[in-house]
């Protein structure tokens, strides 16, 4: 681990260039800070806007309309994306896992069509791997694939699908072959959206959002330059696509919009300090897990396996979010409103999109069986 | 729990299978959308003498305490009307005034200090707000308390409630109503002094109340938790054969079981009017609002994502739990009122077993 | 549940007597208030007083020297023991689950000869059921009883033996009959101690103590009279007395020394309130669990099954005792010294005993399992 | 972890693994009784240069950072020896006042109000207290800090230590000497002004020289904890196996992994001048202090009874966590430094990243 304290000067630059920039479209009305912007703030507006300021695809090559900068300026990027609660979840998913995987097992035909879009902010990527009997148990999906007409066709329901409804493209996971063990014989395949046979069913929440989709593939015919890398080794695929989506900074930022909001009204409220202080224990613990994920973004920038430390990050970081949530709403003292500005509304919203914290992504019971298998 | 508790806990329950709207109701198109008043179960409670319970029969009660009020409360907890406030509120504030039941639905609360009061000859006019009063549109009476001065006894008045266009549209995260009226000199349409009941008591009645709510709202969770994990298959065997989901599970019935047992006892003091009733009450309202956090963390954790959707009950108990527990005091409120009945008392043990010391000797340890 | 309150009129004046004459007692220097005293604190003396006062052996029938009194009465009794923090270990397993035990298994030879004791409080007894290899297993017992001489040979290993080395007497479970299932032919006998061929070796723990005890029972003979109960019916009889071992107010109360040391200090120190005194969560958390408990007691009294809930009781108050000790470590600004008088004192003997609290009478873990077993 | 900390780190384990003191050592009388120091893994210590690292080479150190000397504390936790006080404490102490390494075994110490103190000539003379001087009658020296007027810099004093008969013994949880030495116009042997050096700065070395420790027995926990639970058979199955104890197993991991990122972070962060270096200290001694609950309660609880055994080496660790989170400032003090930092900033979100906004606006949401 690089020596942590302050940024270099490039990086803080690059900071504060974003933070003033995130701060002018907040006053001019580009969007209301929100919890869990990258998951339930979807404004392909907004992503466009970012991406054509260069902060999305960042670390993707030049060549392919990317920026060819390093991990360390991207992560600098997402964290002011986060803390500001601003809306990226249309571009998130492209960014965050859709790039790296077409720039590690796409042909280069798929590199040229799909990453310039990603990195322009605006391809919007949904990941279909959960299925209504699966749960955390991917092995067990149903969802096939097979060869015909010179591509494939795809039949099967995938749920849990965020931001579906919207894509542009959706990662499908699907069987490709019979195996006796349940980890072989499955494929990944980039769908383009919308598709006739591909069907898209809302699935509403309870912050009365609906991010998220049931998305039925009734004999999807698509081509067979759809296939993402190797026939039969999806299941290493997205094993390795899973430690990008659990290391990022989203992973115990979510609910820092409501910090920054609480800390705002302590200081227009000129709330006293008092003996114990509840912002202490938060913010203390919110520095330290940034430590911790920072150091696995290292590990990730040196090509090492963060697939233990990567679960850690995401099991500590998103019962951090949870637990913050908790501390504001023992502080603030009101009864939470989901149609109030401000805090109160803020907090509302937290409360309501808190429990899939500790779900997406993995289960934290079942990030905990990963971690407990890597010790030593 | 005693057997006539029990026994009444399955009235409710019954009329709560009944229902569409109860416990075990279908799909709601969102938790935090919009509910109808459940008018028919309403009747049905208040046919069988279940709303007015801790109020007297001769003021149109059915003459019980509030110890069954709360069986009644908890049982129903998830049905979408103002039960809790009726039941647990407007008739023991009814019965200090010796007002009679003014029938209909009926909702409660509590004025603040906006509120103005006058007594012009024979009548009571009211002016200004009454803040988020709870499933106020679709009330036919609220029941109000208004402190008197000084922590003094206040007085008691019954409100026809407003048409819905004077009223303020609010809701919270559970979409029940909590409706804000401004009042313009409007009359009461029943009064009473009620010295015996101070701003404090009343408070303890409502604090009380939702406690008793979410006892029940809390013991729904655990019965979905228990029935989707034993019906749930992953990785080949029921989510319930897992070691890290019993144990949760666990956890969430001691969290329910201490709500249950704590808003009983506190009911059952205040009917005894026993010195430890005012404790007994706070204690009922931290430690239910306390056992949210986990029973609503753990019931969506075991349930997956599946809980997060309205398609699925669960949110309706939780959204409610979130709620409620904030609502006339979060844990944090009333366990400060603990410390405080724990500075005023001998020492803590004292306090603690409501037992008076034969001499006032400090204890040094 | 009848109604919880306020005690009558009769149960308050025996609190209070209690209570007088333990203050009396601490005044007079006859002990010093420990936490766990109801474990760690074994003075034979100390115990003989409270049974010369009638308080031990209360619910044991006069005729067998006891006292005919009520469960409740009982239950204030123990409260006041525990919250004084007196050395009450001497007779504690005695009175809690022997006395029950041999009222009901025991023949009229095995009462008139033990309870008389038990109810003086002069019988210490230990208990013999764990082994080195079988921990919260206790089907898995390996110690052996074979008829040999008209009695009993025993032969094996116990361990986690509280108070052996003082005991006058320890009650053995032992594998009289080998079984296809684990958890037939065990058997239970009361042994008298010191026996010549009974070794018991302290073991010695981190607070400084040697509570504990190693046992080997090295083929030590003892007569037929000693098996109490139906042979083979051990482990029925076992489970039963679990209940009664785990539903009282020391699995609750441990740990409230301190609290009424932190309380006294407070009041001393006129220490402010603040808007989030730390004091008042505590304060709720125990008057909860003193109801639960109180409700279980009922139960007993009432002659129900209480395994679940006593269960519960155990799970959370024990939990309760380990968290108050946190919470007063916290308020507190002390180092902690072991050889200190006063709170700072009670605190350190506090931090070290606390590990044990969700250990004995069945690891908190396991008593889960019984709960959620016994749901619906 | 960068390869060289690595590397130090195995060279200390190779001193504990030879140790018969250390982290792998036999059973010891009591956790709470009495324990030598190690004087022979001390020395070896010593001749590798560990002790001294945060000492440059031409004071007698070995010309390090803190960084490296945090690693070596890690590692070395469980040695019975003022480690910490010495290579975390004494040598930036007397970097600090250009002081050379005093040699034999060192300990440091921060002199209370007590403490008088005044130069006569070129001696400088103590009278007073030292409090809970770790391991003061093993020692050869003790290095003291001494604070100077109104929060400017003090000055640090060497001081040979007395004979044991002079001495008020005392002790933590885990037996370690924590003696208390009444100076009588003492003379130190060495002394200096250490002007750069606030007493804030010196507490901010000695909170994170106990939370290194923290992180590196709270790592030994976890390594027994994994040990035994993949020995110990249960229920014919290894307690490793059970999903309880894996799940808790890996909180445990992350409290650990927290404590260790942090106090390297921390120490990094001073070695660095960096403008974060004393909130990366205050977060290090917050969050390690605040590991040792669940750290500690984890261990013993999945160890079951023979973790509480002075037999089973558990209780070294643990009751040195139990006391070393208390030392110099608990996990309650540390997060109100971090509060009070955040107050000063202009929000919260520009202390938590480091970084200065490009100009002072309140930020609204």
């Amino acid at each position: 681990m690089a020596a942590a304290g302050a940024e270099e000067g490039s990086l803080r630059e690059l900071r504060l260039e974003v933070r003033s920039f995130l701060e002018a479209q907040r006053r001019a009305g580009a969007f209301v800070p929100a919890v869990d912007g990258w998951q339930s703030g979807i404004d392909p507006e907004f992503s466009r806007a970012l991406g054509g300021r260069g902060l999305v695809g960042m670390t993707v090559p030049v060549e392919y309309g990317g920026h060819g900068r390093t991990q360390a300026e991207r992560y600098v990027v997402l964290e002011e994306l986060l803390a500001s609660g601003a809306p990226v979840a249309a571009h998130w998913v492209a960014d965050r896992q859709m790039a790296p995987a077409i720039l590690k097992h796409g042909t280069p035909a798929q590199r040229e069509r799909l990453l310039p879009g990603i990195a322009a902010g605006e391809r919007l990527f949904a990941i279909g791997m959960s299925e209504p009997d699966a749960g955390s148990d991917l092995a067990s999906i149903r969802t096939r694939a097979r060869r015909e007409g010179g591509g494939w066709r795809l039949r099967g329901t995938k749920v849990w699908t965020s931001g579906a409804h919207r894509a542009t493209n959706a990662l499908v996971l699907a069987r490709t072959a019979d195996s006796e063990t349940r980890h072989a014989g499955l494929s990944q395949f980039v769908v383009d959206l919308p598709h006739p046979d591909i069907h898209v069913k809302p699935l509403h929440t309870i912050d009365g959002g609906s991010h998220f989709n049931e998305v039925v593939l009734d004999d999807a015919w698509i081509p067979e330059a759809a296939l993402l890398g190797q026939e039969g080794a999806g299941w290493a695929q997205v094993t390795a696509e899973l430690a990008y989506e659990r290391s990022g900074p989203e992973r115990l930022l979510t609910t820092m919009p409501l910090l920054r909001a609480w800390d705002a009204a302590r200081r227009r409220e000129a709330t006293s300090l008092g003996p114990r202080d509840a912002i202490g224990p938060v913010v203390s613990r919110v520095i330290a897990l940034r430590e911790m994920s920072r150091a696995v973004a290292e590990v990730i920038q040196d090509g090492g396996d963060p697939a233990v430390a990567a679960a850690m990050v995401k099991d500590s970081g998103t019962l951090f979010e949870q637990h913050l949530v908790d501390e504001v709403r023992r502080a603030v003292d009101a009864e939470l409103d989901p149609d109030a500005a401000g805090l109160t509304g803020l907090l509302a919203q937290a409360v309501l999109r808190a429990p899939a914290f500790t779900l997406r992504g993995g289960a934290n019971e079942v990030l905990r069986s990963i971690i407990v298998k890597g010790l030593r | 729990m005693s057997d006539h508790l029990l026994e009444i806990e399955d009235l409710v329950l019954d009329v709560v299978s009944r229902s569409d709207s109860g416990q075990a109701g279908p799909a709601q198109p969102s938790a935090v959308g919009e509910h109808g008043l459940d008018a028919s179960s309403w009747k049905v409670l208040c046919d069988l003498g279940l709303v007015s319970l801790a109020l007297p029969e001769s003021l149109g009660g059915s003459g019980g305490g509030l110890r069954e009020a709360a069986a009644v409360v908890r049982a129903g907890a998830l049905l979408p009307m103002p039960l809790a406030d009726a039941a647990m509120l407007a008739a023991p504030l009814l019965a200090a005034g010796s007002l009679p039941w003014p029938g209909g639905v009926v909702t409660a609360t509590i004025a603040g200090v906006e509120l103005d009061v006058r007594v012009e000859g024979e009548h009571l006019c009211l002016s200004g707000p009454l803040r988020r009063v709870p499933w106020l549109r679709d009330s036919d009476h609220v029941v109000v308390s208004v402190a008197g001065e000084a922590g003094t006894g206040g007085l008691v008045a019954v409100l026809a409630s407003p048409a819905s266009d004077d009223l303020e549209q609010g809701r919270n995260l559970a979409g029940e109503p909590r409706d804000t009226w401004h009042l313009e000199a409007v009359r009461a349409t029943a009064w009473a002094p009620a010295p015996d009941l101070g701003p404090d008591e009343v408070r303890r009645l409502a604090g009380l109340a939702r406690a008793s709510q979410i006892a029940g709202a809390a013991s729904a969770v655990l019965s979905r938790t228990l029935d989707y994990t034993r019906e749930r298959i992953q990785f080949g065997r029921p989510l319930a054969a897992l070691q890290a989901v019993q144990q949760r599970t666990a956890l969430v019935a001691g969290e329910v079981t201490r709500a249950r047992v704590v808003t009983d006892a506190a009911a059952a003091a205040l009917d005894a009017e026993d010195s430890r009733a005012a404790l007994l009450c706070a204690v009922a309202a931290c430690e239910a609002s306390s056992s949210v956090r986990e029973v609503a963390a753990a019931g969506h954790q075991l349930h997956g994502a599946m809980g997060w959707t309205t398609e699925y009950p669960l949110g309706r108990a939780t959204t409610r739990l979130w709620s409620w527990r904030d609502e006339y005091g979060d844990e944090t409120a009333w366990a400060q009122v603990v410390a405080e009945t724990v500075a005023a008392g001998p020492d803590v043990w004292t306090v603690i077993t409501g037992s008076d010391e034969p001499e006032q000797e400090g204890r040094a340890t």
